[in-house]
């Protein structure tokens, strides 16, 4: 379960949400630039404190003010993928996968063969032991997607996670993504401006404006055309 | 081909080219002349024989030794003060900043000096020591919390510098990822400010191994105990002058030979930043 | 050989360049003083350093008219080196060694046969230095003695924990109490050092007299001038002053 | 509330920051207790004395004066050695990287005695300059080469790894946008690089007013034309150390002043970065 | 005219291409993530120089290893936002905007209200004087795209634009590119994964495989189903 119920004050508004999504399902936040999407997953994540509320995710209560709990970045056992990748640029494509599951102290070779199942579906294998600085911008976002899954994360925080990819990958990502989120049963939030993300991977949606949610529901109720102009420029962009 | 075009596509910049190139000539000429003048100056026969004489021995390894403890002292203990200045907000930073800057200002002399008074056997924390039979001053330890005084400001500075440099996306992309904040620090933080770490060990290094007035004053001038190359050199040029420049030679030459391999062996590093 | 230097190096008309060996510091100081009241058209330019840098920077060309130095070697060697007029260099000064103590005395030492006792932290001059080799000198001849014997004077080397290159830095470990003795010129404990330190006399049986020549630099172009100071320094004013200073003023 | 569950959400790491707390206490006590004998043993009313002494004076602005003119030519001979040396690769770059570097080992009065065998009126160089009717030696331009020479090397390390830290990405995009390389030097590189490059500066200008050794073999020991404070606490030395340790503090005292004021100045650029 | 006859060996492959679009059309550079494309727009800058061959923009030769000529970045006129947008992190949001113009020496209040004038549509108005470092990814995206329009480019090179940013924004950006496009005649370069984008604003289609241009045409040609497996894809991904 999903159990997001925080306040914070942000630069020119406060986001203010209370999102609760069922077990294993994926949360789709949409919404306009700056609407404070990237923030909700710094706060799941524990990159950032809510001001004042809780985040449950699962069994487990990442942050709660009330009861003065929070539970460290390190073990929250998140997947994030992050807006401008992150990638480590001191670090090889394989070494960026692979950092993870070294901090798991997983052995050597279990590392090696685990990244090279990974990489090998997305063509990475060729640029596996290059710096991460000398590949191009679509080789980046797909580091930092195997780099967040490969510590098999207890909850996948993706944001626009394939915005820079080419059509091939991008549908094949899509549905690689949703095998792994049937197959392991983890919650997931996802960020996107992307319908086709929206419609393949999301349960639950939520449409975000300033700060809070303006709408919000499952993804054939969300889409009924006409509920909101946003979800309608969704729609005119397909037919543009 | 790649090349010529590469240089015909900067030729645009040919006057200010010349102008870094003269400026950059000119400051090395500036180093360069007093030190081939020092190089000249000593015949090759003079410095072989230093080198076989047991004082120059003795000073020379004492030198090597104890600027390496310093610099392994100062990178313990001035690697968390840096970070510390880089990244926290804290009450009293500026001054705690400040402080650790300061021994570069004061003359060497005063800062043995200074030492002395503190931690000799009448100083102010030394007499307390004293009655635990435990001496510092004259002892070669002496010589290495001379140095480390001296020395530590060039390389917490740096580091510090270097730590603020590094963005703290990429330290928090190793927490989510499972890293606890001292392996990201030492899988993360370190590795992307290690130009700036190395390039400010290099220059404690250099600097511990020039030491001279902290040392003179705190720990005084015996051989094989206390008296570092310095010393020797300075001890020597009371005496005969071409000795006493023969062993500065060998010290630079020393020194040039260190920073060059500790440059090469970091230049993988180096090149990939 | 002398060169006369470039018209535009020709130093300042009423200028006197005079390099002194750091020991003169205040005496000079003082004696400069004196002599500009009397003299209001001279001014003089003292720079203080060690014997052996002033050489080294006459050598090196240094622009200097007058030269005292804190022993006779340097300007001998200088002498040698065609770079003083040889018929101006005369001693206008003597020192001796003294025995210097921190004024509570912690090691109870009252005479030199106190310094071979073991356990006295001891600082001494180095070799090379004038005062450490004058040291030497007067420890050989008390081991020459056989009163004391070789054996004292080992005691006393065993009891050495720093050889100082400088008086300036053995003075001041005397001074904080961080050595228990050492010795240097009875000229080095200067009136500020006398309520912290206690300076013992050397029987002169054992002591070595130190000399402090003067020379008027041969490139000098002051030489009527130098030469006018130089009379000056060794002129009762002069010995004055440097007698209270604890030098041994020495007639020319 | 915000600041309390931020603490709550660090008090994992409880032991961690213990040990950094310690370590770094360790160090400040290390520098600051004989900072503390120091001052503790320099009576006010002699401090306030010394700052009337024409002397002290003429020491202290020839001092403040200097060091600053050092401070500038370092920076603008520096800079564009450190820029090279960051960006370019070229045959002996290495060797340029060690020379700038080596002035840190030489001890300082061997330094004075190159620089003066190599610029004195005898020099290597020195000679031809003579014939010239240009004097360097024993004048305050001395003293400025003296702490030119010296400090020259904590400037060019560190604004070297400043620059070597400025990603090409943001020139490149200056270029595109229409600035030439200088103006993208002055608009972007410079203030991506600004926190080490005042760094640098901050360290150069501290060393060059404590620099003592190379100034009084080089320069001489001039009151008003080349004693600088270093020399004149020096001379100090040699009659009554508590008036010599006056003049120490009075240095420590007006630095700490400088180094806090520099630090203020440029503490929007340090929050930023 | 856009003329690029280029060969350059990157690491895995050597790009070797020769595009030739009429006066003042757009040209739509497609293909997989590592094909060349930002590499491409690196070389029209002027950031990487060709092995051999020559890059024409209008009546313009910027680079020709043949006549040995080579026009420094800076005076190409080029207007380029980059993949990752490489905004200068020292400044504001303003200031960004506002670079290419000072380097031009225009007068203060011209800038002024030049700035304003292009920020206002894109709501970038109330983070003006923000430091960059602190707005939401899209917000980024739009400073990179006005920075690089304020400065009136003599050719516009776009490395996927419109990623980043919302779908209303989208859609908006897309009018407002095409507007200017057509209005200024100048001749641009968009890299894009988004068909929409190539509808929109491509006169010339170049589909890139491995540095190669395997397919090339104006749109309707190009759209023409089944031509190739990649823009097959294309179509495929709008019926997802
Ligand atoms: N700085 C670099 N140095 C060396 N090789 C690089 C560099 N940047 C990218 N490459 C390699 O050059 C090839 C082309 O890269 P380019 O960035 O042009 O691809 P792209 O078509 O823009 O891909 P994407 O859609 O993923 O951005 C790729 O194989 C990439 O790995
Ligand atoms: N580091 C920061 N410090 C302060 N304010 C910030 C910071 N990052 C973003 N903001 C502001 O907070 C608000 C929410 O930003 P956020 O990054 O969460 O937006 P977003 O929904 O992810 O937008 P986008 O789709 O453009 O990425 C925005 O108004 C933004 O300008
Ligand atoms: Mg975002
Ligand atoms: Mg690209």
């Amino acid at each position: 379960m999903i159990d997001i119920c925080v306040k914070k004050a942000l630069r020119d508004f406060v986001l203010d949400v209370d999102i609760r999504v069922p077990e294993n399902e994926t949360l789709v936040l949409l919404g306009e630039n700056g609407a404070g999407k990237s923030t909700i997953l710094n706060l799941v994540a524990g990159l950032m404190t809510p001001d004042s509320g809780h985040i449950r995710i699962g069994t487990a209560t990442f942050v709660d003010t009330a009861a003065r709990t929070c539970i460290p970045v390190e073990l929250r056992g998140t997947g994030y993928v992050f807006q401008d990748y992150a990638l480590f640029p001191h670090m090889t494509v394989y070494e960026n996968i692979a950092y993870g599951l070294r901090m798991q102290d997983v052995p050597r070779e279990t590392i090696a063969s685990r990244v090279r199942e990974l990489a090998g579906p997305l063509g990475l294998l060729e640029v596996m032991y290059e710096n991460v600085k000398y590949i191009s911008g679509g080789q980046c976002q797909r580091v930092a997607l195997l780099r967040a899954l490969a510590v098999q994360p207890k909850i996948l925080l993706l944001d626009e996670p394939f915005s820079a990819l080419d059509v091939r990958t991008q549908g094949q990502m899509r549905q690689e993504l949703k095998a792994i989120l049937e197959c392991a049963k983890i919650p997931s939030i996802l960020v996107t401006h992307d319908l086709r993300d929206a419609i393949a991977l999301g349960d639950q949606i939520c449409l975000m404006e300033k700060g809070e949610v303006v709408l919000s529901g499952d993804v054939e109720t969300i889409l009924q055309e006409g509920k909101h102009p946003f979800i309608d420029r969704f729609y005119s962009r397909e037919v543009t | 081909m790649t090349q010529t075009m590469d240089r015909i596509c900067r030729r645009g910049n040919l006057p200010l080219r010349i102008l870094i190139a003269t400026l950059v000539g000119l400051a090395v000429l500036f180093i360069g002349i007093p030190l081939a003048a020092l190089l000249l100056r000593v015949p090759p026969a003079l410095l072989l024989a230093s080198l076989q004489d047991p004082v120059v021995l003795d000073a020379l390894s004492l030198s090597l030794v104890t600027a390496g403890i310093s610099t392994i002292i100062v990178i313990g203990f001035g690697t968390p003060i840096a970070y510390i200045n880089a990244r926290c907000q804290y009450p009293g930073k500026k001054i705690i900043d400040t402080i650790t800057d300061l021994p570069v200002v004061l003359p060497p002399a005063v800062a043995g000096l200074a030492l002395l008074m503190a931690f000799g056997h009448r100083g102010l924390v030394g007499q307390y020591l004293d009655l635990l039979g435990i001496e510092i001053a004259f002892t070669t330890i002496a010589v290495i919390m001379a140095q480390v005084f001296v020395a530590s400001p060039f390389y917490i500075r740096q580091a510090r510098t270097s730590f603020a440099g590094v963005s703290r996306v990429y330290e928090h992309a190793a927490r989510t990822l499972g890293a606890g904040p001292l392996r990201t620090f030492f899988s993360i933080t370190v590795p992307l400010a290690i130009t700036g770490i190395l390039s400010g060990a290099v220059m404690t290094f250099a600097r511990a191994l020039g030491e001279f007035g902290a040392t003179i004053m705190f720990a005084g001038n015996l051989q094989g105990k206390t008296q570092t190359m310095p010393l020797a050199i300075y001890g020597a040029l009371q005496g005969d002058m071409d000795a006493s420049l023969a062993l500065a030679v060998i010290l630079v030459v020393i020194s040039f030979a260190v920073i060059i391999v500790i440059k090469t062996l970091t230049e993988k590093e180096e090149a990939d930043t | 050989t002398a060169t006369q230097p470039a018209e535009t190096a020709v130093p300042d008309q009423n200028e006197l360049v005079v390099f002194t060996a750091a020991s003169l510091t205040g005496a000079m100081t003082d004696i400069a003083k004196a002599y500009e009241t009397a003299h209001p058209n001279t001014k003089i330019v003292l720079n203080f350093d060690g014997s052996q840098a002033l050489r080294t920077q006459i050598e090196q060309g240094a622009r200097a008219d007058l030269f005292l130095s804190a022993n006779t070697k340097h300007m001998m060697a200088l002498q040698g080196e065609g770079l003083i007029v040889n018929d101006s260099v005369g001693i206008f000064a003597k020192n001796k060694l003294a025995l210097i103590v921190p004024k509570d005395n912690p090691a109870g030492i009252t005479g030199l046969l106190d310094l071979s006792r073991p356990g006295i932290r001891m600082v001494m001059g180095t070799k090379e230095v004038p005062f450490g080799d004058y040291t030497r000198q007067a420890l050989q001849k008390m081991a020459d003695d056989p009163a004391c014997g070789p054996e004292y004077r080992d005691a006393v080397m065993a009891n050495v924990i720093s050889e100082e290159p400088t008086v300036t830095s053995l003075v001041a470990k005397i001074r904080l109490g961080e050595a228990d003795a050492g010795i240097a010129y009875a000229s080095d404990v200067s009136e500020g050092d006398r309520a912290f330190v206690t300076t013992i006399a050397i029987p002169d049986q054992y002591n070595v007299i130190a000399s402090y020549p003067l020379g008027i630099v041969r490139e000098s172009v002051a030489q009527d001038r130098a030469a006018a100071f130089a009379e000056y320094i060794s002129s009762p004013d002069g010995a004055a002053i440097l007698s209270r200073y604890g030098f041994t003023p020495a007639g020319r």
